[in-house]
């Protein structure tokens, strides 16, 4: 069967270069980098120059990056390590509320450790307002963490003007930047960013790998323990493979970001165009412009999600929905939600995140097959009313 | 983490039995509401104390549309009694097992059915009118 | 140039059985693990295989194995998660003084915030004694944690025991098995334990991979915030390859255990044989029985460890020593000296650490190599007086 | 993190020069100790104001071998004051660099000198006498 995967910001295949530069890495330079020997320092080197590449498409020194084990420890390090740093000088943090769990559930463990905790609301469009942030600004404040852009429906914040608001006040400001990095250009000089989050696996590096870039002179505590490896903030032996991918997958992306980022936009709108002109009562979540470039959300009237991504996936097509039927009861996504969806429209909800692997064929082969599926669930549903 | 479902749910899911409406019904319950992202009508027709046909219409995932599927298919023909007794487990049973955080999308049907049989014993109760 | 790889403790070489197995994981079956499609179902089963293959080394439920990101990770989730889960029952950890950094950093962390914790001497041998633990433990203890095998000097203690007499007291025990896994047959049913840590590098797995045992039922409260992943224990996207090369690692080590345990053995006791009949005034470190199969650990009199490990692998031996000259002064291995080993002879110190790939020629490599070395230092050194 | 030497490093580190005792030196200064992991002896012979002999022994990793030994042979041949301007960036320097870690180690020998000399001074100082 034809298979289509069209969940890259669930995750993304590793590129073929990227693997091929892992390889020598796994059985013949397998040392441990803090070792004396030539083992050790085959390890070491291959981790500095990967700590070259990920600060090249930053904008960072290579000293201002720490490797983590993803996205989400990158997330804790920072949030927490500020948090525990600047206790003596504040116990407010400013956040929003379409972000990660990464984020949201630290934040939420701060606020049960004494600190206070700011989620600010975000317009229909997804973005937070730079009026809201500087009024929820206060003396105790020590903490601005806001997203680059969503996960789901692929806002991008601006960052920058954010950024010299915190500045200003002398407040950190950490961006969580997993899904834009490799997507959005970003210097973090330009726009003024204390912390940033990356996840390697979000840009075709593997899995169980990230980065946060901490900015120099930024008070930071560590909150794991151990061997003091990367300058204390992370022990633990370094993930020698993993992290070779992931500098080799940034020096990609660096290397091709125009490209990409038109590549994947002309097939973002092509498929926004034709969905939305196939299928009535649909409506597209997110904003049309500063909009990942590999990002398509839209809802479908009186259609479930779970039930869609189910029929996609019976016909090869891998995505994902904003509708999650766990255990106990059916949860709508709080970033849906949080821009004023209706419930029933936030089930409806499917994303398709593009890769710079995706084809004009993956786009055709969604716009062949979704619009019945659609029809399908729609003739089931006790909600749908034919005009 | 994801989940699995076998063959036979998926089979129900993409040849879903009885589902529509009846426009004569004697029945028609719906349980969940769109905002809890879990939804059923259920239309009943009854003769004789036994469920004549019954369809269905819901708005929920794949799991909610299987249990749905198989539930109509197995109560049609029973009485009403030998109906209530195919509970959720009967009907996870039947389909073969569920993933575990899907089991409680089986609960929709049979309840649903439940609701609608005691309202409809307490509309034709003779006591009560 | 010839090279012999004898860093094992530092980390090993993966598997060529490990890598196939990984592959297809990079660029194939690339789903996340959370996904509701073909690709996320694919990761899914391949992350469960996986548990079980991790559970069946140790003889515990899949359901009781957590996945993480090392060895590291493991202790700081198992010591922290422990200690605040019942800090209402008590406050006070009992450790040994030879624990990794991993685990005593942690109990230090710990201590900043009001915990009290022991640090159990050891013997000669590097043991902790029974009837210390047994009268350190007070009404507080919530938590012993006792590494299985030492890192250093292959002390292997007798966690049995110990887990009995916390089981007794309804304390939870928790041991770094970081060592011994794959090297000492160990069950958690049989030895009492209640949490273990593992680490893939050190079995020949990728690195960048752990897991955490927690006996189903214990509580333990979550370090790290995020999606939920690993039942909230370990939130962030599966390392699906990575976990799924560790599990490979488990499986081989599982079948081969006896067959690896009397290879390394007998290569380890040619080889202490050997060095000390060699050269005058080298002493074991470490004990003579119940000690890792792959360690080796012997001083020289006289000779500074670290100038010693450059000249060997000038000759291309990769071994480490207890000693490290860092960035402000040297310092001598806290196990060393804990074991009662003067200054002089814990700067001098060799670690030979084996795998199942090292071979009787490299045995004898050393032996060849090592002693010429020894002398040549020696004679440089103002500790030297030849009789 | 490991750290890395380059040749010249090595190649004094290999083939060290001035290593042993000198039996009649004029000096004889030890800096550091075996419980600091850090030691060195420096046996100096003087003439006419000149280092003419210098030897060493150290206990002491790579690097502090390496810089002893390109310090005695810096300074040999020197007068005392040219020798004591041969501190420990001068060492590293002619070494081509250390790693960061490794610098502190280039500080035995120079330590060393000027401690002897200080002390051959106080010794021979006629005002003291
Ligand atoms: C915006 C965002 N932040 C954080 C994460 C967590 O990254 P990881 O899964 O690598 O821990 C993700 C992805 O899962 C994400 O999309
Ligand atoms: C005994 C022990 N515990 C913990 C660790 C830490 O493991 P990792 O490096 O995988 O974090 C190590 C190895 O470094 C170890 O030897």
């Amino acid at each position: 069967m034809k298979r289509v995967y069209l969940d890259n910001s669930a995750t993304t295949a590793v590129d073929r270069a990227v693997i091929e530069t892992m390889l020598p890495y796994f059985d013949k330079a397998y040392g441990n980098a803090s070792s004396f020997h030539s083992f050790g320092r085959e390890a070491a080197r291959a981790l500095e120059s990967a700590r070259d590449q990920v600060a090249t498409l930053i904008g960072a020194k290579p000293s201002e990056i720490y490797f983590t084990a993803g996205g989400t420890e990158s997330d804790n390090i920072a949030i927490l390590g500020i948090a525990y740093a600047n206790r003596d000088k504040g116990n407010h943090i400013i956040t929003s509320a379409i972000e990660h769990p990464a984020v949201l559930e630290t934040c939420r463990h701060l606020e049960e450790s004494g600190f206070k905790v700011t989620y600010l609301p975000v317009d229909i469009d997804g973005r937070v307002s730079l009026s809201d942030l500087r009024d929820a600004i206060t003396e105790e404040t020590i903490l601005i963490t806001i997203m680059h852009a969503n996960n789901e429906i692929g806002t991008i914040q601006h960052v920058r003007d954010m950024g010299a608001l915190a500045r200003d006040r002398n407040i950190a400001f950490h961006t969580d930047a997993v899904q834009s990095i490799g997507k959005v250009p970003l210097d973090v000089e330009f726009s003024n960013i204390d912390l940033l989050s990356i996840s390697s696996h979000k840009l075709h590096g593997p899995k169980g790998v990230g980065a946060l870039y901490v900015r120099e002179g930024t008070a930071i505590t560590p909150v794991i323990f151990g061997g003091g490896h990367e300058r204390g903030l992370r022990p633990s032996t370094e993930n020698v493979p993993g992290i070779v991918g992931f500098g080799k997958a940034c020096e990609i992306a660096h290397n091709r970001l125009d490209e990409d980022i038109e590549h994947m936009s002309s097939l973002r709108d092509k498929l926004i165009k034709g969905i939305l002109d196939a299928i009535p009562k649909s409506v597209l979540n997110g904003p049309c412009s500063d909009r990942l470039c590999n990002n398509v959300n839209i809802s479908f009237e009186a259609v479930e999600g779970e039930a869609l991504i189910l029929a996609l996936d019976r016909v090869g097509i891998a995505a994902s929905t904003g509708s999650a039927c766990s255990s106990k009861k059916s949860t709508a996504s709080h970033v849906l939600l949080a821009t004023g969806l209706s419930e029933q429209m936030a089930y409806g909800s499917l994303r398709i995140s593009l890769s710079r692997f995706t084809t004009e064929d993956d786009i055709g082969y969604v716009l062949e097959k979704l619009p019945p599926i659609v029809e399908r669930l729609r003739s089931m549903s006790p909600l749908w009313k034919e005009e | 983490m994801g989940y699995e479902f076998n063959e036979k749910v998926i089979e129900h899911f993409e040849n879903p039995r009885n589902v529509g409406e009846i426009e004569d019904a004697d029945i028609v319950e719906t349980v969940g509401s769109p905002v809890c992202g879990d939804m059923l009508t259920l239309y009943i027709k009854l003769k004789d104390d036994k469920v004549e046909d019954v369809k269905f219409k819901t708005f929920g995932c794949g799991a909610a549309i299987a249990t749905s599927s198989i539930f109509t298919e197995m109560v049609k023909g029973k009485t009403v009694d030998e109906a209530l007794k195919i509970t959720s487990d009967v009907v996870v049973d039947a389909l073969g097992g569920l993933p575990e955080k899907k089991v409680h999308c089986s609960l929709l049907a049979p309840d649903a059915f439940h609701n609608a049989i005691e309202k409809y014993k307490k509309e034709h109760d003779p006591k009560e009118q």
